[in-house]
């Protein structure tokens, strides 16, 4: 075939749309710039687009229609764990190759996964080092709170055995928890107020998931917590989250990424205009303000990366791309050149924190100086001593 | 002239064959759990003292009544007397405020549940016509067979050809062979009453209890249902609620009016209808 | 009057101090030690800040707006600010021949913005207003220090307002608990009573506490005075804790409770009294949502001055915008299922799919950014930190009003006799003569315009989204049916109920699980009232 | 005042109104006889538009009403108790007389004749029509479309469930109805002489045809209690 | 004198419905594994994995449709609460897959990754036999009859009716997915169970299992529908339809609905799941959002679709919808909601019986004789044959 077929599986309908319908766009944005340049080994690229439609057996099930049906050579694609872990058989079974752009929780590789998220070690942990630094505010109880699922559990799991080891006593973190489409944060926000007032400094660590940030923040503005006085760092909310905010009590707030829109880079200022402009041409909804976040940035270098390992693997047969998938490096918007791990699948990412701004984007206030590896299994998970790679 | 005495002869039939003992083991159905009914004392029904009220507005009010075993009872009385409601007590529909309601010696209404009460032997016939509109008359009529009613019993049952026969009897006995496979909800009013009837016939309740049985049929309709219920009594105690009163004369047996729920008069038809209260507040002048 | 005097002077000064500003590009140096802790790390720089703060000079003041808007910078080790293309040091004012580039400004972050708000505190503790005064004198006791004892008592001595005086003597009470002086702490434990901050609460249980055993033990306090003082303050402090907390916690359930109401009060209409099954509900709750972001959008183009009150203006605006869109849906689709309920499950589903995919196509999947106006920002506080939002406090007095609306149309007018009528017994309200085609059209209407001011009032709580509808169309149908089906007043205690049980079972459960106790609540409630709390009683209730 | 022409009528596949021609004129008691299942009350129902006409034409007055909606005949004038009473069983009593006047302007009152006719009615004002005792129900049915002054006034077996003091108040009403002159009468009736006595006019139905018609006065002479009773 | 058990048993379906069906099992058990493993790839009639377990969940879908069914169709209860039952049968299974897994997980310990990750030192005591594929099959099939038989017990006592009991389902199932959102609950919360391995021993992504667990899908399905058949054409479907129109006349004449809506309500349960036992294998996930309200909605959407108190409409409805969704999700990627939306109105308004109801108008436009006859000769009228009936037909709504 004079084409390459690639697959796009994320969900443009249910619940998880809000977040993941971004996602396809960036990735039909990057084909079209790399067909444009001429394609992969000369050959164009053939996005095929599916909607699992938020439900995790029909990823499952997509999967298997894009890889076995489609022969497509490589997979962009899922947000939620759980998407992930119902796709995981169906690529290995059929040897297949799947980019995964979303931060995560961590606890797992696979041959056939390339993870260009972070790993908590990329996220979590060094936003709680930041919050207890002088510059942070040297917070010293925290409050963990998230939506009842894997991502929020494990990670703060992690986080409170990272937070022993600093010395943090047990009753100094709080942690809790609400189900999904939670909507009403008044009594959670007042428990948070008393567990803060009650004399040290304190920080609230959020795994809120998407749809409750809009009335938990707004819950917060209204309440009175302001980030002056509890600061929140959030690890799930970015620029497209904000966009259902009125961020303007919120100013203060952080949240942690390996990419910001408003990191100041001529790759970050290119890619964002491509974005805005293939917007418009395409007729996204309200195009002229459209915003770009990690997830999306992560799905730009995962698709650059698989070129590039294509074009030196010269073919795109899925184990002579993972072989030279290793060691891929890529100048990414976020303005560090990214290199994927030989032996874990993961980028070795920078990490950046940012303070909500009253226009809903985020001023870096600390960042790495450097791109930290990832390690997917936590050393602060007990059993883990020892993993590495695949 | 024949087709009367037809009719008779059939009526009379079915209530001989009411008396068979065709099912299997009534008794060892558990259902009645408070045990058989036991006429010893020849009464089928005692009422007691029974009040009844809505929201302050007594329906029935220490309503005393007796009905004997094999008896026809009809019961008169103005809209809202509190006919209805007295059956409702007896049925198990509504719970008396007080008194005390005994099918039998031993058989204690108020403490059955509507099946239970079924199933001991009485059967209703409701003032507005109800039956199973999307059953086929047929239907209708093999459900309300008397028959073990119990789940496992009837996951597996089938007619046996005498009982095919006694539906297709009843099915003529009540006008509606020629009906039998419609939808009951695409009856006329009068045949839905009458399939109503049929319904009873089928369940071989030892106590009918009919609620105004004739409203919207002939005259001539009425007659027969008069007989057929006449032919009833004796195996069978009957209790007809009506305001026909040509109807009430033919049945003949002993009337009772009831007012503002309570027995305002008690007698044959003759000296109830003589009783200036009763011209009063129900016959009128 | 002397303290009036000092004020007096010292506002003539500032005047004096800032037309200086304006006029002489030169103006007074400040001391450059005060500045030169911004060339060091980060804890220097919020000392510089608070030192500036207290202060107090017009200089100083321009220097913290400098740092607040991130022009201030260090370069070639110099403390400079930026202002324009122009480079000055910081200190004296002079322009310095540095490109502003190179200049490395101070990041603004939290810590810096704290350290800003208390010197601007400090600055505000002599200002005009008592009402900024004692904002000022709030934040300051958040975070007070030795440091700041002088400025207090400085302004103590000069205060007249009583509630100020309440707050700064209690922040000096704060510092004098650490005191030396026995008879300091006990003014201070004494003192310290009025409080109902649970941080001065620990502060006074810490000096309960015992160290070691026996005979050696010995008191945090020594002073067994004290220490009576501070167990007596205690108390009160916990009680006006517990009453505020409960307060609370009353609140958060009956602004649940109208929440629910309002999602739930358009399917009281076309559920409950009309009978469709219409799972297209929290669509138009969307509906009046993103008619509430279309009205925003137009206020903040066109009437930016008016923006505080387009929430005001979208309530006819989503009204309509709901009712329209019921009547398209009764129109061409609900008009044809009538007597068949089942049915209507299933095309208001499908309709629910097109409603949710068409704003996303026309909206774009995100929430949308709907801002809460001035007057519905902010809350009230209670004491101990409880604070009852302002937008909730509306919604609730909100949710009131439509209540009242509606019972009014239901209960008071022909229209709602007819609609129920027409519900009851359709055939039979044609032959007395109600049209019912347009009866049904209009309560179809009404129904779904109630809803869409249900999706208004969501707005200024929650997500506004293509599928926010998903999130509320179960917890509403729950109010309907555990009301019972078609009594509004049933609609009401419903919704009250939950909204209050689900906040006593969350403080004392968790969210998740008292979520799921909730639910079972439901379930075991209707074992009770099978036909809801307003069951319908009567003869014809089971037929 | 009523003109029905050729009137054929079917449910599924059956035929239940055979070509019906009929008058009702003003001032006059027609009544409408027939066994069960003939088609009576489906001769009503097409009447008030309840099932659409298969063919044929209804004329009210001048007025072609044959495929008009149910709401607009009652508009016209056309009053209607139905078999099988048909009240509404959530609203109160006073509510159910409102609905009566659906047509008036809005804040008419309830005539206060139909508390002279049915006083259980007054008593009951607040009481839920469904928690009425059968006959109360049918009073509250006639009572209601008496409310407006009907021209055309169609009952369907009105004296189903009422006591006879009360059934011959109906006839005394029914017939001063009549009498004023502006009022047709079309009714349906199982109970003979509750018809005979009424009868201006009476059509007998078979099999959805008119198999008999006369004048009331020659009803017994006519036959028609025997043509009933086959 | 009385037809014999398997007489009626055979008679409760139309001859062609038996045919039907034989030739349905062959295809599924014979022709379909011939299909995918012995012709090579490149066959016209090569059936792909993909294919299979497609079809194969689609079966699975179908079982619940009937199940759905039996219990709304034809006993009037509207379950808004069917996906917990699936689900739980999916969970049953799912710990015995889970326990095949063995030491191949990415801790390599004997429990399940899940319990190593949360720091379980050993399987919780609801775990125990997971290890036994009897045991797991039969609490795939207790869990949700018993589940559903305490349910059903209160709320039909209680004489919940209606809507009331619709949403009370609904209440249970949302309360249920929380439940097992959980971590702490035990079943791998959001995650739920994945990355199976193994049944029996045998290889769960072999072409073999595939076709096996298709084969019994429609097996399970065929006894479905001939279970249900002869349900609802026995006098206990009649029981119950008359329980569904007329509740209280029913206790009137002696029969306790109770047991009878009991009865109906727990059988539909254990079918559910073992739908759900064997549809999680073949789609390789059970997670709690099996369990979400919407879920159980679509079930009914599924029924109504088909046409609601046929068996086979739930089939068709089942299968129309579930691969108008797989199709349009593939071909309309952003427009699908709008196809199948639209297909949901369209149905409710141009065929208020659903496709059967369809299918059943136009045999009786294209046979007069044969359909429509019988139908006729019923609705003649009084003492009367039907000589004008055929010519009358269709002429009112
Ligand atoms: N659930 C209820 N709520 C209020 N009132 C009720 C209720 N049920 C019955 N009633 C009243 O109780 C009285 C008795 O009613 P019932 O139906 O028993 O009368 P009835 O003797 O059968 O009359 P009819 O001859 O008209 O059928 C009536 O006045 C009725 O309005
Ligand atoms: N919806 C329907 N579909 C089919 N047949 C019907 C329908 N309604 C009534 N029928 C049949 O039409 C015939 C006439 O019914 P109708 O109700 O008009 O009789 P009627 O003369 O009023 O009888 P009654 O005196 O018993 O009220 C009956 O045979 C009845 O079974
Ligand atoms: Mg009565
Ligand atoms: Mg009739």
């Amino acid at each position: 075939a004079d084409t390459i077929k690639v697959g796009i599986l994320h969900s443009l309908s249910g619940t998880m749309a809000i977040s993941e319908t971004a996602l396809k766009n960036v990735a039909l944005m990057t084909i079209e710039e790399i067909n444009a340049k001429g394609g992969v080994m000369g050959k164009k690229l053939e996005p095929v687009v599916v909607d699992p439609a938020s439900n995790w057996p029909l990823f499952a099930e997509k999967a298997r229609q894009l890889v076995a049906q489609d022969k497509v050579a490589a997979v962009f694609g899922c947000w939620t764990s759980v998407s992930r872990k119902s796709v995981n058989p169906v690529f290995k079974e059929l040897n297949g190759l799947l980019f995964y752009p979303v931060q995560y929780e961590g606890e797992e590789l696979e041959k056939n996964v390339f993870y260009t998220g972070a790993a908590p070690n990329q996220q979590a942990i060094p936003a709680v080092e930041y919050l207890m630094s002088a510059e942070g505010g040297s917070a010293k109880r925290f409050v963990l709170l998230g939506t009842d699922y894997v991502y929020p559990r494990t990670t703060n799991k992690i986080l409170r055995a990272f937070l022993k080891s600093k010395g943090v006593a047990d009753a100094d973190i709080m942690e809790d928890y609400t189900p999904f489409g939670h909507s009403d944060y008044q009594t959670i926000i007042a428990n948070i107020k008393k567990f803060a007032s009650e004399g040290k400094k304190t920080a609230v660590i959020s795994t809120i998931n998407g749809d409750s940030n809009v009335p938990f923040y707004k819950e917060l503005g209204n309440a009175g917590l302001k980030a002056t006085d509890v600061p929140v760092v959030a690890f799930s909310v970015g620029e497209e989250e904000l966009r259902g905010v009125d961020t303007k009590p919120l100013v203060g707030h952080l949240a942690a990424w390996n990419y910001f829109m408003t990191v100041k880079n001529p790759e970050n200022t290119a890619f964002i205009k491509k974005y805005k402009d293939w917007a418009k041409k395409n007729g996204v909804p309200n195009a002229d303000t459209v915003v770009t976040n990690d997830p999306m940035e992560a799905t730009y270098v995962g698709i650059y990366m698989w070129k590039q390992a294509v074009e030196k693997a010269k073919s795109t047969d899925t184990d002579k791309v993972i072989a030279a998938l290793g060691g891929q490096t890529f100048k990414a918007p976020s303005g560090f050149t990214l290199t994927m791990d030989k032996t874990n699948h993961h980028l070795h990412k920078p990490v950046f924190i940012g303070e909500v701004r009253a226009d809903g984007q985020f001023d870096v206030v600390w960042k790495t100086k450097e791109p930290i590896r990832a390690q997917p299994w936590s050393p602060f998970i007990p059993g883990n001593e020892g993993k590495q790679g695949l | 002239m024949t087709e009367t005495t037809e009719l008779e002869r059939r009526a009379r039939a079915f209530a001989e064959a009411g008396g068979r003992e065709n099912w299997e083991g009534a008794a060892a159905t558990g259902h009645v759990a408070t045990g058989e009914l036991d006429l010893s004392h020849n009464v089928i029904l005692y009422l007691d003292d029974i009040t009844v009220s809505f929201d302050g507005f007594r329906a029935l009010n220490k309503l005393s009544l007796t009905i004997d075993a094999g008896e026809l009872r009809c019961i008169i009385g103005p809209n809202g007397a509190g006919k209805t409601t007295m059956m409702d007590v007896i049925t198990g529909k509504t719970r008396p405020d007080e008194g005390k309601a005994f099918f039998g010696q031993t058989l204690d209404l108020t403490r059955m549940t509507e099946p239970e009460i079924a199933h001991a032997g009485i059967g209703r016939k409701f003032q507005k016509p109800t039956i199973f509109e999307n059953h086929s008359a047929f239907e209708n009529l093999e459900l309300a067979m008397k028959a073990d009613k119990r789940v496992r019993r009837t996951l597996f049952a089938s007619l046996f050809d005498d009982e095919r026969d006694r539906i297709a009897d009843v099915l003529k006995q009540i006008r509606l062979d020629k009906f039998a496979d419609r939808s009951a909800g695409l009856l006329s009013h009068g045949q839905k009453q009458w399939l109503e009837i049929g319904m009873l016939l089928m369940q071989e309740p030892k106590l009918l209890l009919l609620d105004e049985p004739v409203a919207g049929m002939t005259d001539d309709e009425t007659e027969r249902t008069a007989e057929l219920f006449v032919s009833l009594a004796g195996k069978h105690s009957l209790m007809v609620v009506e305001h026909d009163m040509a109807f009430v004369e033919a049945l003949g047996g002993k009337v009772t009016v009831l007012c503002e729920g309570s027995v305002l008069a008690e007698g044959d038809l003759a000296t109830v209808q003589a009783d200036s209260r009763v011209i009063e507040v129900y016959l009128g002048r | 009057m002397e303290p009036a005097m000092n004020r007096l002077l010292l506002r003539l000064a500032l005047l004096f101090a800032s037309l200086a500003c304006l006029a002489l590009p030169a103006r007074a140096a400040l001391d450059p030690a005060l500045v030169a802790g911004f060339a060091g790390d980060f804890n220097s720089r919020v000392a510089a800040i608070e030192a500036l703060g207290v202060e107090g000079s017009a200089e100083a003041r321009a220097l913290l707006d400098a740092v607040e808007a991130g022009n201030l910078g260090v370069a070639a080790d110099k403390v400079v600010v930026i202002d324009g293309d122009a480079v000055k040091d910081a200190a004296s004012g002079e322009a310095l021949q540095i490109p502003a580039d190179e200049v490395e400004t101070i990041t603004v972050n939290n810590r810096i913005r704290r350290a800003l708000a208390t010197a601007h505190a400090a600055l505000a503790l002599s200002a005009e207003s008592a009402a900024d005064r004692l904002a000022a004198a709030n934040t300051l006791t958040e975070n007070t220090s030795e440091s700041l004892l002088p400025l207090f008592e400085r302004t103590l001595a000069g205060e007249k307002d009583e509630a100020v005086r309440g707050v700064l003597s209690r922040a000096v009470a704060r510092v004098n608990l650490g005191s030396a002086d026995a008879a300091k702490r006990l003014k201070a434990a004494e003192a310290l009573g009025e409080s109902s901050d649970p941080a001065v609460k620990n502060m006074l249980a810490a000096l309960l506490e015992k160290r070691g055993e026996g005979k050696d033990a010995s008191w945090a306090e020594p002073d067994a005075e004290v220490r009576a003082a501070a167990e007596a303050s205690i108390k009160a402090i916990d009680r006006r804790i517990a009453t505020a907390q409960a307060v609370g916690t009353v609140f958060s359930g009956l602004s649940l409770g109208s929440i629910l109401l309002l999602a739930a009060l358009g399917l009281a209409i076309t559920y409950g009294v009309m009978g469709i099954i219409n799972m297209a509900h929290g669509e138009l709750l969307m509906v009046g949502a993103y008619a509430t972001f279309l009205v925003q959008g137009l206020f903040r183009s066109y009437l930016p001055a008016y923006l505080d009150w387009y929430v005001v203006a979208a309530i006819p605006v989503a009204f309509f915008a709901a009712a329209l869109v019921g009547v398209a849906m009764e129109r061409l689709v609900l008009r044809h299922l009538y007597g068949r309920p089942l049915e209507s499950l299933l095309a208001t589903w499908g309709l629910s799919l097109v409603l949710i995919q068409a704003a996303r196509v026309v909206f774009g999947p995100q929430n949308l950014e709907l801002a809460n106006p001035g007057w519905m920002s902010g809350g009230m506080e209670l004491a101990a930190g409880v604070v009852l939002p302002y937008n909730r406090i509306v919604i609730i007095g909100f949710a009131v009003f439509v209540l009242v609306l509606i019972w009014l149309m239901m209960q008071k007018t022909r229209l709602g006799m007819f609609v129920r009528a027409v519900t009851q017994n359709r055939p039979m309200a044609g032959c007395v003569g109600v049209p019912t085609a347009r009866v049904d059209t209009l309560a179809f209407a009404i129904g779904s315009g109630v809803a869409g001011l249900g999706g208004l009032a969501l707005s200024q709580i929650a997500n506004v989204g293509p599928a926010m509808g998903q999130g509320y169309i179960v917890d509403a149908f729950m109010v309907v049916v555990l009301g019972g089906v078609g009594q509004l007043a049933g609609a009401v205690w419903a919704a009250l109920g939950l909204g209050i049980v689900a906040k006593f079972l969350e403080g004392w459960a968790g969210a998740v699980i008292a979520k799921i106790l909730v639910l079972v609540f439901i379930i075991v409630f209707i074992q009770k009232r099978p036909q809801g709390i307003f069951a319908l009683k009567g003869r014809f209730a089971d037929s | 005042m009523l003109k029905v022409d050729n009137l054929n009528q079917y449910y599924g596949g059956s035929h239940i109104l055979r070509g019906l021609s009929f008058e009702v004129p003003v001032g006059k008691v027609t009544t409408l006889l027939g066994r069960n299942g003939v088609g009576k009350t489906t001769l009503l129902k097409t009447l008030m538009g309840l099932v659409p006409a298969a063919s044929g034409t209804i004329h009210f007055g001048a007025q072609d009403i044959t495929r008009a909606p149910s709401y607009n005949r009652v508009r016209a004038g056309i009053g209607y108790v139905p078999q099988g009473r048909e009240i509404f069983p959530r609203l109160s009593v006073e509510e159910n007389l409102l609905m009566g006047l659906a047509t008036q302007p809005r804040g008419s009152s309830i005539p206060q004749r139909i508390f002279d006719m049915f006083p259980v009615l007054k008593q009951m004002m607040g009481r839920r029509g469904g928690d009425l005792s059968g006959g109360q129900q049918q009073q509250l049915a006639i009572g209601r479309a008496l409310a407006f002054g009907p021209k055309l006034l169609i009952l369907d077996e009105p004296t189903e469930g009422i006591q006879p003091s009360i059934i011959k108040d109906i006839e005394r009403a029914i017939r001063s109805l009549a009498a004023t002159g502006e009022m047709a009468i079309l009714l349906v009736e199982q109970y003979y002489d509750f018809a005979r006595a009424l009868s201006d006019q009476y059509l007998v139905m078979e099999r959805g045809e008119i198999v008999m018609r006369g004048e009331g006065a020659n009803m017994d002479a006519d036959g028609v209690r025997e043509a009933l009773a086959v | 004198m009385r037809t014999p058990f398997t007489v009626r048993l055979f008679q409760s379906m139309p001859k062609t419905g038996w045919v039907a069906l034989a030739i349905f099992a062959v295809v599924a058990c014979v022709g379909v594994p011939v299909a995918h493993l012995a012709l090579p790839e490149g066959h016209a009639l090569h059936l792909s994995a993909y294919t299979v377990s497609l079809l194969g969940k689609i079966l699975c879908y179908m079982v619940v449709a009937v199940a759905m069914d039996l219990i709304w169709g034809y006993a009037g209860i509207l379950s808004l609460g069917h996906g917990l039952f699936f689900a739980l049968g999916g969970y049953a299974f799912g710990m015995y897959l889970m326990r095949q897994i063995g030491r191949d997980g990415s801790y390599q310990s004997d429990l399940p990754d899940f319990m190593v990750f949360l720091d379980w030192k050993e399987l919780p005591w609801y775990w125990a036999g997971s290890d036994s594929f009897l045991w797991a099959l039969f609490l795939a099939m207790a869990l949700p009859g018993l589940v559903a038989f305490v349910f059903g017990y209160f709320a039909f006592r209680s004489r919940i009716k209606g809507v009331y009991f619709s949403i009370i389902t609904q209440a249970l199932t949302y309360a249920a997915m929380l439940l097992f959102f959980r971590n702490e609950t035990g079943f791998g919360g959001n995650n739920g169970f994945t990355d199976f391995k193994r049944i029996l021993g045998y290889s769960i992504t072999s072409p073999e299992m595939r076709a096996t667990l298709f084969a019994l899908s429609a097996l399970l399905l065929i006894a479905c529908l001939v279970l249900g058949r002869y349900l609802v054409s026995s006098r206990f479907g009649r029981v119950l339809a008359a329980i569904r129109d007329a509740e209280s006349r029913v206790m009137f004449i002696g029969y306790n609905p109770l047991h009878y809506k009991l009865f109906m309500w727990t059988l539909s349960a254990v079918l559910c799941g073992l739908a759900g036992a064997l549809y999680v294998p073949q789609v390789g996930i059970i997670n709690p959002s099996e369990m979400s309200p919407a879920n159980s909605i679509e079930i009914a959407v599924w029924v109504a679709v088909g046409g609601r108190g046929t068996l086979v409409g739930a089939v068709l409805g089942a299968g129309i919808v579930n691969l108008a969704k797989s199709f349009f999700t593939v071909t309309v990627p952003e427009y699908w909601p709008f196809f199948l939306g639209f297909l949901f109105i369209a149905v409710t308004l141009y065929l208020p019986d659903g496709v059967v109801g369809l299918w059943r108008k136009l045999r009786a436009r294209k046979g007069p004789d044969s359909a429509a006859a019988a139908p006729a000769a019923t609705a003649a009228p009084v003492g009367e044959a039907a000589p004008e009936t055929t010519v009358a037909k269709g002429a009112t709504a």
